[in-house]
């Protein structure tokens, strides 16, 4: 059984001009991509600003439309149902969003933002829905005394634990976390990095992990698919992908990452001029006539790449 | 240190009106920067990094801010100046890289002019000369194609190519002292490698002294040659690069260390700081600012203000405690971080 | 992962609270003098002119006396009389209580209308924001003052009522925009994504997330418009097109100004009445001035 | 740029159509016409008489005939005849356009060279005393009413100080064409521009105002500043220019806004433009003259937006208009 | 408080009143004149005039007062508004025995104003205009065009000239009618147009030609040297004018509001207007202007709707079923209504209560001896307490005679000052003997509105008031017979068409006849009640102490040529 499986799929924003603003062409933010996920395990999608990472992971949560291909989730194709029989499979996939800012409704109070998952699939009562909230508020390690309270009374790192807690009300088994930390700061993206670690653990779940800092990715990840461009050129363990990159788009991202010693300064920013002096240079390799970026081809089990 | 040091600041401390009252952002810092030479600063949001740098070039709103101490520049004490003699110092011998460049550029100028403002506002050259050095400042900064650019508007331009803008207008005069504030954090990472790049070769053709801000440790190993780390307000450690990174004494510069990915290679779980930075408002200003985010550690013992001093040379720490300090094992996450 | 042990060391957290909604709002009324005094005589003037209008004969009020004609201010008539005899301060009251009607009427209705829209608007997007914005577009360009005094000739019968409606018609559009420009820009935050997928219905994330979000600036464009709707009537008076005389309004009154000898001998027929809109005016743009500063503080905050 | 235009202009078809059905039918809604009132002022005269004429001036038609009529006639470029007037619509528009035209034109100098000023002293020296004076100023300006202010201005400069005339658009005793004629025409106007302006100032104020503060504390400011540009140019090549750039936009907007209240200003200065015309032609039922009036307000609106987004799409690079 | 109680009502003293008929009506101006001078007459209104400025075509009085400048009828006019052959005109006429045919000639030296003589055919030309089957002025219902011998079929177009109007030669003609009239003499029409200035312009397009616009031709003692369409007129003495040169070197006409009038009277901008009453402060004593004051030849009333216009047999019918078919309910009406208060309290005396529906502006035919319904609520109560309607509720209303509820809607004209209290003035008075009226829809009515459903016999309107402007014909048969689509009332009563047919009969020729046929008329109107004059009404000229020889009085040798000034410069107010 697939757990989750993105066949071919394509997210085209159109864009509009000429004189009746018609279509004229497309912004092919995800464009054929595939890739499968299994159960329990953590899949890292990693890029350049603007590569498509977000639109894949909203199209999954359907809140993007796909212009094509397939969103299997346990043998059934998400895509191709109505809105009553997706609704089941709302709680299934959840999401947490870059922002804890913007992704708490700055005039709900905590016990509201929580319980709306809840109100929505359950009836249940307010006294219900109350210790329900002050659970998971437990669980994510707030003191359930600040229900009543508003998200701009919390921290970055409290209101990111906020946001996890409602997506978990629904026990998810799917979560795409869309950049949960780049808007934090360090010492704060620590502790929602381990948090993050131990929920999945405990409720086993998968997540699908999207980031462009790399160090964070590698903290995370079991698997990683490098995406450029609107496709995916390379994918494989964390492994394969750090420590044996094939795709030179890949070996450009890994060079460019600083390295915290300073000792190393000199070696590595040679080990990035050369990179980037190969990256210039076979860069035709790599797309075929069209300038498009060829199919994945397997290397190994684990690790494939978009070699022609 | 024989020559007269490029930059020196003297007990700088600069305060802001909050309602009635002022409260000091950057408080009683000292800091010394040489020619051809990298000082990073580094430290958490709202630290002071910021203030501290536009203490500097002197760019606080003045109805609002007030500072003490010195800043002498090539000997000359900045704070004493007028604004109109410091109009003269800003742009021609201190140039500033802002961190968002969008914002940084004047939507409705092209930049060929916002460079050339710099260049009228202290040299004097022909329009002709002015349109050519920024050409070649365009060039200089790895803008592919220079003339068309000249023309541009910013919003026509990538975050990387707006960056290198920003870097271009900060040292169209060639200036013997920069101060980047955090120049990449808005960027990819492999442009961020390009724009830290370049930053170097400049820094290297042009020697000048730059003051690097940024809270990617990162960062600061790939450029600085001296880091000082500042927290709520005060510099607490400062070093050079290998010998800070080789070894951070200060408790919080070793839980910084900690808590990022890259450097806990394998390890399965991240040191947190506990609590937030706090607010300027809510500063504590007696004792040891960081022991508040030390709940392990009794903070009896630390009411006293520690003083920055050398623990060895040229390595500052502000702390009575760091010998001793140490993470305990279940000083993690989630248990000390209340809400 | 263990059940977290829960303790009660608050570092700088409890200090960082920061009081959100109406204690804002209340602590710039409390900061604002100015604008504190202004609410209390908003709410003074509102509370007088509609419980004593209530007290009043309208019928005696508006009796014509043909033996008190342009009678000075007296005891008995503590603002004098007009041309017909008619005691200005009863007509005062009453009209003020009219046009405060009429103005707070119009800004309620068009809010609710320009909410409805633009919030539809602004969150389908797509044909539905289409049509609406299409109607917006075609009802700005109408020379509205123009096609206001058509409708007033048409209709037979000119009361309030249909003069609120008629104004109602022309005036929702601006706040239309406002909205769906907002409820564009909310609309894309994530708390709305995450409502979506948290499988809450589009029309309960619409009334329930977004427009929270927009009540402080509808609040604050609302109380300015209510500025502005207080003395809508008084500009079409004058030409003739206002309310008819036996409902009294501010308008009225003031527009007996455009008799030169009332104008200059006549003053308390004209004058209470234009110094009393200028007084709720200001009173009304203190006050919103006021929440607005709260409004942006939230936004700061939030 | 041109694309755009063609498109506005397209677009601009249908809404035109539509205001021309909407008056078209409202005029007639109004009770009686154009011939009621000469009914009343001429009783010796056989009703019969304006049946007849009724009949032949075609009021008795259904009013889609009406309609086709007054459209199709349209098209061809004839705005017909006043009914009132007696002479084609073309011919009585032309004198009140004119005079309108240069009211307003002349209002809208005024109000830039007012509000202009105004906004920038208060935006640039914000809560100081010229501030709140010129915030006390715009609150006040738009909270009286119009005609009450202008009364008051006619009394104390038209009859009080004698520095105007009290109406018309020129005195009928110099020559046309001459230069005396063009200053009694702008004597004529001064009164009427400069009193409307005063109160139309206060979108501006308040816009340019708000604007410069926010400005100022924008980042790129910051960057002139550390440039080392003195604070005089820090002002005028960063925070005024664009803060008064977006104000340019307006000018289409202020086109509508003077046009709206030209009705009122011309009243009450007995200036003979259009607004003076609808309200004499509203209350004399001549239908096709309101018709024609609303249409072309309507359309000035719609142009008036339309400079406004071209003025904006050049001032600010970031707007591409195609 | 705002609260009035009774023992106030009272307190306002009994004014001093004015007399208007005090007034001069001729400036009273003893200085020397200067020569030539200019002046300048302000045309009194909120709107342009119009700018139709033709005889033939104007239609608003504005318009009538800038042609006065420059045209003038061909006749003269005597006290009694009737053409006359004595003093100066530019034609001279002669009836026939028949009263059929009149001979008008020409006098000699009378010019237009571009040098060519004002010919018969000019003033044949004006009734071919007015005829013309393409003509679109308002003028051609006129009984007294009409009914020239072949008039209908010109206006038919079934022949190309009118053939009662026969040119003799190039300054005389004769005018043949169908019926002899004695409204001729006062109803003629008299004015001459210029043939040769029209030439090769068809009569549909007149109307629209500049001809009548801007470039504009007279006889009269000003030529149009300037128009500003709309605002302003420069007029220049025409120096050839039949009469002998104007003193005046040019007049400036102005159109200025009634809001500003008073001012521009009292600065000295303008130097003769009408003065708008409302306005009129008895209190205030000009000291640079004087006023002139004359009758109007106007009045309003107060009309009762009692039927419906027939419009297929074009005859009214007095069928509604209504309880003001009740004579002694109209008569009660008419006698609660507290006129003289009204005159004297809204209009300072400048309108004085109407007896009649002949108004004393027709001197001649005007019975001072009917008195009307002076104000007498004794009498509306008895008068009602007779005819049995009852306050039986005690409501403080009186019931219909079934004891129903009895309430009448009350219509009238919006604009103008004191329309609205006048109105509900009068409401109260009815209320004053227990007569429940309201205004229909609770306000007053727009002019156009108002007739609409005064005219269309609205259901809803029961009561309401007009007001009517008589012109100069005293003939009101063409208001109220039942056959007149005026009678809003619908009015009908044997009697009534009775006299009214014999006030314009032939017989009628004889004053003395005329003046008894309408006294019984007026007399028959007062006690059928079927509307109820209420004001008769004075107009008041302001004119500036510098003017000498302005005379609005009727008949007045004065004209516009006569009018000098003695001073170079208006007098300004002290
Ligand atoms: N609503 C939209 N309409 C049109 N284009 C869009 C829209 N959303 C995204 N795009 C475009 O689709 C492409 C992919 O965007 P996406 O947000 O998925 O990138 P990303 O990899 O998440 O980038 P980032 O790291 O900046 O978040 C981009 O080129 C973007 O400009
Ligand atoms: N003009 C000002 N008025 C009042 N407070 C200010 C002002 N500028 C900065 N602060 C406060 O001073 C403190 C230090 O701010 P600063 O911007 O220097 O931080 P930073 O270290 O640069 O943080 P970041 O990494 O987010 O840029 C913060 O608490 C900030 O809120
Ligand atoms: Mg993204
Ligand atoms: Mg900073």
């Amino acid at each position: 059984m697939t757990f989750l499986k993105l066949e071919n799929l394509k997210v085209y924003y159109p864009v509009r001009g000429g004189f009746f603003k018609r279509v004229v062409d497309n912004v092919k933010a995800v464009d054929d991509i595939t890739l499968e996920l299994k159960e329990g395990e953590t899949y890292g999608l990693v890029g350049e600003s603007g590569c498509g990472k977000s639109t894949t992971g909203r199209t999954l949560l359907g809140l993007n439309k796909a212009t094509s291909g397939k969103i299997i989730f346990n043998d059934v194709d998400l895509l191709s149902l109505n809105r009553r029989e997706y609704s089941q499979y709302r709680k299934d996939i959840q999401m947490i969003f870059q922002d804890p800012y913007s992704s708490l409704n700055p005039r709900k109070r905590v016990i509201d933002i929580i319980a709306e998952p809840i109100r929505n699939f359950e009836k249940l009562s307010s006294k219900e829905v109350k210790r329900k909230v002050q659970e998971v508020l437990e669980k994510v390690g707030l003191s359930p005394e600040s229900i009543y309270k508003y998200p701009h009374e919390f921290s970055g790192g409290q209101r990111q634990r906020i946001g996890i807690a409602r997506a978990l009300t629904l026990n998810p088994r799917l979560i795409v976390a869309d950049e949960p930390v780049s808007a934090l700061d360090v010492s704060v993206q620590a502790q929602v990095l381990n948090f993050m670690k131990d929920i999945q653990k405990e409720f086993n779940l998968t997540y699908l992990f999207i980031s462009h800092d790399l160090g964070i990715i590698r903290h995370m990840c079991d698997r990683i698919g490098i995406m450029y461009k609107g496709r995916i050129v390379e994918q494989g363990t964390t492994e394969d992908i750090y420590e044996n990159p094939q795709h030179i788009y890949t070996k450009r991202l890994l060079s460019a990452i600083p390295d915290i010693n300073p000792d190393n300064r000199d070696k590595h920013m040679a080990f990035r001029k050369q990179v980037d002096a190969e990256f210039n240079n076979s860069f035709n390799q790599y797309f075929d006539t069209e300038g498009k970026i060829v199919d994945l081809r397997p290397l190994s089990e684990t690790h494939s790449v978009a070699l022609p | 240190m024989s020559k007269q040091p490029l930059l020196k600041i003297n007990n700088l401390s600069t305060s802001f009106r909050i309602g009635d009252d002022y409260y000091a952002a950057v408080d009683d810092v000292s800091l010394t920067v040489n020619e051809n030479e990298v000082v990073a600063i580094v430290g958490e949001s709202g630290c002071g990094k910021s203030a501290l740098a536009l203490s500097i070039m002197q760019l606080h709103p003045q109805e609002r801010t007030k500072m003490a101490g010195e800043v002498l520049f090539n000997g000359k004490n900045l704070l004493s100046l007028s604004v109109s003699e410091m109009n003269k110092v800003r742009g021609k011998d201190m140039g500033m890289i802002f961190q968002d460049p969008l914002t940084a550029l004047n939507p409705l100028m092209r930049v060929g002019q916002q460079i050339e403002e710099s260049m009228k506002n202290h040299l004097q050259l022909s329009d002709a000369e002015m349109k050519k050095r920024s050409l070649e400042l365009l060039n200089k900064v790895g803008i592919p194609n220079p003339e068309r650019t000249y023309m541009q508007y910013p919003h026509e331009l990538s975050g990387g190519m707006r960056q290198r803008v920003v870097i271009a207008i900060a040292i169209a005069c060639e200036p013997k002292f920069l101060i980047a504030d955090e120049p990449t954090t808005a960027l990819d990472v492999t442009i961020q490698a390009q724009i830290l790049d370049l930053m170097r070769d400049l820094q290297s053709q042009m020697k000048t002294g730059i003051i690097l801000i940024t809270h990617d440790l990162g960062v600061v190993a790939e450029m600085a040659d001296k880091v000082a780390v500042m927290y709520a307000g005060e510099i607490v450690e400062f070093a050079d690069v290998s010998t800070l990174y080789n070894n951070p004494l200060h408790p919080y510069t070793r839980s910084l260390f900690n808590s990022i990915p890259s450097a806990a290679h394998g390890q399965d779980r991240l040191h947190v700081i506990q609590g937030i930075v706090p607010s300027l408002k809510n500063l504590p200003r007696t004792g040891c600012r960081f022991s508040e985010r030390i709940p392990w550690i009794d903070s009896a013992t630390h009411e006293e203000h520690p003083a920055l001093h050398e623990v060895e040379k040229d390595h500052f720490v502000r702390c009575s405690c760091y010998q001793h300090f140490h993470f305990p094992k279940d000083a993690e996450d989630l248990k000390y971080d209340i809400s | 992962m263990s059940t977290p042990i829960v303790e009660k060391n608050n570092i700088s957290l409890q200090q960082q609270k920061t009081p959100s909604g109406f204690s804002v709002i209340v602590r710039e009324f409390a900061k604002d003098k100015l604008a504190l005094f202004s609410l209390v005589l908003f709410l003074g003037i509102v509370l007088y002119v509609y419980i004593y209008s209530f007290m009043l004969d309208q019928e005696a009020i508006t009796r014509v006396d043909l033996f008190n004609i342009f009678a000075e201010p007296s005891s008995v008539y503590w603002l004098g009389t007009d041309y017909g005899g008619r005691d200005v301060f009863g007509q005062l009251i009453i009209g003020a209580r009219n046009s405060l009607t009429i103005g707070i009427v119009i800004t309620v209705l068009t809010a609710i209308i320009g909410l409805v829209l633009g919030l539809l608007a602004g969150y389908f997007g797509g044909w539905v924001d289409n049509v609406i914005m299409r109607t917006v577009d075609f009802i700005l360009v109408l020379p509205t003052t123009m096609i206001i005094i058509v409708f007033v000739v048409i209709v037979p019968e000119f009361n309030v009522a249909n003069f609120i409606f008629i104004m109602s018609i022309f005036y929702w559009t601006g706040k239309a925009r406002l909205i769906r420009s907002k409820t564009l820009a909310e609309r894309e935050l994530d708390y709305v994504s995450a409502s979506k997928t948290l499988g809450t219905p589009n029309w309960k994330i619409m009334l329930f997330q977004v427009l929270p979000n927009l009540s402080s600036i509808i609040i604050v464009n609302m109380t300015l418009n209510l500025a502005g709707n207080i003395g809508i009537e008084t500009g079409l008076t004058y030409l003739g097109f206002g309310l008819p005389e036996s409902t009294p309004s501010l308008g009225t009154l003031i527009s007996y100004s455009s008799n030169p000898d009332v104008m200059e001998n006549k003053w308390w027929v004209w004058l209470p009445a234009a110094l009393l809109i200028l007084v709720m005016m200001l009173c009304i743009n203190f006050i919103g001035q006021a929440l607005k500063r709260a409004a942006d503080a939230r936004q700061r905050l939030g | 740029m041109l694309k755009f235009i063609i498109r506005r202009f397209l677009v601009m078809i249908p809404q035109l159509a539509l205001l021309s059905i909407l008056i078209f039918l409202l005029a007639k809604a109004m009770p009686g016409d154009a011939l009621t009132g000469s009914m009343q002022a001429n009783p010796n005269l056989d009703p019969k008489v304006f049946e007849e004429l009724r009949e032949k001036l075609g009021l008795n038609d259904p009013w889609y005939e009406q309609y086709g009529r007054w459209i199709g006639n349209l098209f061809q470029g004839e705005l017909g005849m006043s009914y009132i007037h007696k002479v084609d619509i073309a011919d009585l528009l032309g004198d009140r356009m004119a005079n309108t035209f240069w009211l307003g034109l002349v209002t809208l100098i005024f109000t830039y060279l007012i509000a202009v000023p105004l906004g920038v002293v208060a935006g640039r020296w914000n809560e100081s005393w010229a501030d709140k004076l010129i915030v006390g100023y715009n609150y006040v300006s738009f909270a009286i009413p119009l005609f009450v202010f202008a009364l008051i201005m006619l009394f104390i400069f038209g009859f009080g100080l004698h520095w105007f005339p009290i109406g018309g658009s020129v005195d009928v005793t110099v020559e046309k064409g001459t230069f005396a004629y063009f200053l009694s025409r702008i004597h004529h106007l001064l009164l009427p521009a400069i009193t409307a302006a005063l109160l139309s100032t206060v979108g501006t104020i308040q816009y340019l105002r708000n604007e410069i503060i926010d400005t100022k504390l924008k980042d790129f400011v910051k960057t002139a500043r550390a440039k080392g540009t003195p604070e005089k140019k820090v002002y005028s090549r960063h925070i005024f220019r664009n803060s008064l750039l977006p104000v340019a936009a307006f000018l289409g907007y202020d086109i509508v806004f003077i046009i709206g209240g030209s009705v009122f200003i011309e009243q009450i200065f007995s200036y003979p433009g259009l607004g003076q015309l609808f309200i004499s032609s509203i209350n004399q039922r001549d239908f096709s003259v309101v018709n024609i009036l609303v249409m072309l307000f309507g359309f000035l609106s719609i142009l008036g937006t339309l400079i406004s987004d071209i003025i904006l799409s050049i001032v600010d690079p970031r707007i591409r208009i195609d | 408080s705002g609260k009035k109680s009774e023992g106030q009502e009272g307190q306002g003293s009994e004014p001093e009143l004015v007399d208007p008929s005090s007034f001069p009506k001729t400036v009273v101006n003893e200085e020397t004149e200067i020569d030539g001078g200019s002046l300048t007459y302000a045309l009194v209104s909120d709107t342009a005039f119009e700018g139709i400025l033709d005889y033939a075509f104007y239609e608003s009085s504005p318009d009538a007062e800038v042609i006065s400048f420059f045209a003038e009828p061909i006749f003269a006019y005597d006290a009694n508004y009737q053409i006359t052959n004595d003093g100066e005109s530019a034609a001279k006429f002669e009836m026939s025995e028949d009263g059929k045919t009149m001979t008008v000639t020409i006098q000699d030296g009378v010019t237009w104003h571009d040098g060519e003589p004002l010919k018969a055919e000019d003033y044949a030309f004006s009734f071919e205009i007015i005829g013309h089957p393409d003509y679109t002025g308002v003028r051609y219902g006129d009984a007294l065009i009409s009914g020239i011998v072949g008039m209908e079929d010109y206006h038919n177009g079934k022949a190309d000239t009118i053939s009662g109007i026969k040119i003799l030669n190039d300054k005389q003609l004769t005018i043949t009618w169908e019926e002899a009239n004695p409204s001729l003499l006062s109803g003629i029409w008299s004015y001459a147009e210029p043939k040769h200035h029209f030439e090769g312009i068809e009569i549909g397009d007149l109307a629209s030609s500049d001809k009548i616009h801007t470039d504009l031709l007279g006889f009269g003692p000003f030529k149009v040297t300037n128009i500003v369409p709309g605002e302003s007129v420069e007029y220049e003495a025409y120096e050839n004018y039949y009469g002998g040169a104007p003193k005046l070197d040019s007049v400036v006409l102005k159109v200025v509001s009634p809001t500003t009038i008073g001012e521009a009277i009292k600065k000295g901008d303008v130097d003769i207007a009408s003065f708008p009453t409302d306005q009129y402060d008895k209190d205030y004593v000009p000291t640079n202007f004087q006023y002139l004051a004359d009758m109007d030849a106007a009045y309003t009333y107060i009309g009762f709707k009692l039927g419906h216009w027939d419009a297929e047999a074009g005859v009214a019918v007095q069928d509604k079923d209504t309880p003001l078919q009740d004579v002694k309910l109209r008569q009660a009406i008419g006698y609660a209504m507290d006129n003289k208060s009204v005159a004297e309290r809204f209009y300072q005396g400048l309108r004085v209560p109407a007896t009649t529906l002949m108004i004393p502006f027709f001197a001649d035919f005007h019975n001072p001896d009917i008195e009307g319904y002076s104000y007498n609520t004794e009498k509306a109560n008895q008068l009602l307490d007779e005819a049995g309607y009852k306050d039986v509720d005690g409501d403080g209303y009186r019931e219909d005679l079934e004891g129903n509820e009895m309430v009448f809607n009350f219509a009238s004209m919006s604009g103008g000052e004191t329309a609205e209290p006048l109105a509900n003035f009068y409401i109260q008075n009815w209320k004053d003997v227990g007569i429940h009226v309201q205004l229909l829809e609770g306000r007053l009515h727009e002019m156009n509105s108002f007739y609409d459903r005064v005219e269309g016999d609205d259901e809803a309107v029961d009561i309401y008031q007009g007001a009517w402007g008589t012109g100069t014909d005293p003939d009101p048969y063409g208001l109220w017979s039942k056959l007149a689509p005026y009678n809003y009332p619908r009015f009908v009563n044997d009697k009534n068409e009775e006299l009214l047919a014999a006030g314009h009969s032939e017989d009628a020729f004889d004053q003395e006849f005329r003046k008894d046929i309408y006294d019984q008329w007026q007399q028959l109107m007062v006690d059928e009640a079927p509307v109820i004059p209420t004001l008769y009404r004075y107009y008041l000229m302001a004119v500036n102490n510098r003017v000498k020889n302005y005379s609005i009085e009727a008949g007045s040798e004065l004209g516009w040529e006569d009018v000098a000034v003695t001073a170079e410069k208006a007098f300004v107010e002290e």
